[in-house]
């Protein structure tokens, strides 16, 4: 028997038309440990306004472009990139 | 080699006294600049919005992919965040090169890379007042669903 | 539109601006610079002649072919002849266009074409003192015998 | 019978390692009536030093490149033009 002690704290950023979308920039959000990219996606996709989103979301993880199977850990920062447009 | 997101204009002269070396026998600037039009719309001006730490570091791994890929010497990014009125900089490029080929190469290659792959956004403001986050293109790696 | 074969320092800011137009997306400045190395031989500085009034004419006529040939706004040349150091600016290209592709393609095609047909000339002077007028590229157009 | 009436005079122009070769920068020259670009070169050729010239000359006339054949006008303007290497 394993005690899971604690909870994973990570930091959500919404760039451009994702910000406006869900009406706040930044959201600190709580997670079981262990908790993998998808499963912080899909309580995002809970909050209001999140039905705005695109079905396929760009999620960077500490600053690099992350797949859903990522493992996340305490204090990550976990950026939405809506198609970029830069230039 | 510097790769910079900032609020401030652009010292483009700064740039290319930066990235040449004695050796270079070519530098070449690109600079992206707002146009006054949009698929033939009138455009007033554009905010351009990055995410700031992210961006830098995308840009820094594209000039050291660049520099590993052709004969340049030194290079520097820089893109302009916030207000931007028609006619102002948003974006140089500045490549030295011993020879031109090289540094043609390069910041075309680093431009096509920054429009696919860098996390900057902007939202354009059009002469009747309406204003639209553009449409971008979704980065290569794999959606996170 | 203006080329220009000057002695005085090239004034690359004065081009960019003189090319740009409201239109336009992206400027592209081409900056070819003296080298401190030829084939590994040290080079300490260079002296460009030119023979002006049919170099600056034949300048003209690259630039509207080139004006023709891609979708480009304004575009600007200028040569300098004279005594040059290493690190100084020999030619600048300016070139303005709505979209990036015809800015890029359009200053590599003025370069090239520059190069291959208009009457200047360099005299490399080496870190030993020896001077030598740099073999050069036989114009296109039939010999005259 | 023809008379033929006055001469022909041009300025020859000659650049970088050309006007080291002939030692000059600047000729005047007269031809008869009618000469052509291939007849100035010939005399060109009998300048001293102008053995060192190439076999193949590219000239200009007017400031355009012009072929042997080029039928020369009072007043031209002749260049020599060596291989070229701005940039």
């Amino acid at each position: 028997m394993r005690c899971v002690i604690g909870v994973l704290r990570v930091k959500c950023l919404f760039f451009a038309v994702y910000r406006e979308i869900l009406g706040t920039g930044e959201l600190e959000l709580e997670l079981p440990p262990g908790a993998r990219l998808a499963e912080l996606i899909a309580v995002v996709r809970t909050r209001p306004g999140a039905d705005a989103l695109p079905l396929a979301l760009v999620v960077a993880v500490n600053h690099e472009y992350a797949p859903g199977d990522t493992v996340l850990a305490d204090g990550d920062e976990i950026a939405f990139i809506p198609p970029v447009a830069g230039g | 080699m510097y790769c910079v997101i900032t609020a401030a204009p652009i010292d483009i002269l700064e740039m290319m006294q930066h990235v040449r070396r004695d050796a270079d026998g070519a530098v070449l600037l690109f600079s992206g600049v707002v146009r006054d039009h949009d698929g033939g719309r009138p455009v007033t001006g554009l905010r351009y919005e990055a995410y700031a730490e992210m961006a830098s570091q995308k840009l820094t791994g594209i000039c050291k992919d660049v520099s590993a890929q052709f004969e340049i010497g030194d290079i520097a990014v820089v893109h302009r965040i916030g207000e931007l009125a028609v006619g102002e900089i948003s974006v140089a490029i500045a490549v030295a090169a011993p020879h031109r080929d090289a540094a043609f190469k390069a910041s075309r290659e680093v431009i096509e890379r920054l429009k696919r792959e860098v996390p900057i956004w902007k939202r354009e403001r059009y002469a009747d007042g309406e204003e639209v986050w553009l449409d971008g293109t979704i980065p290569n790696p794999p959606t996170a669903g």
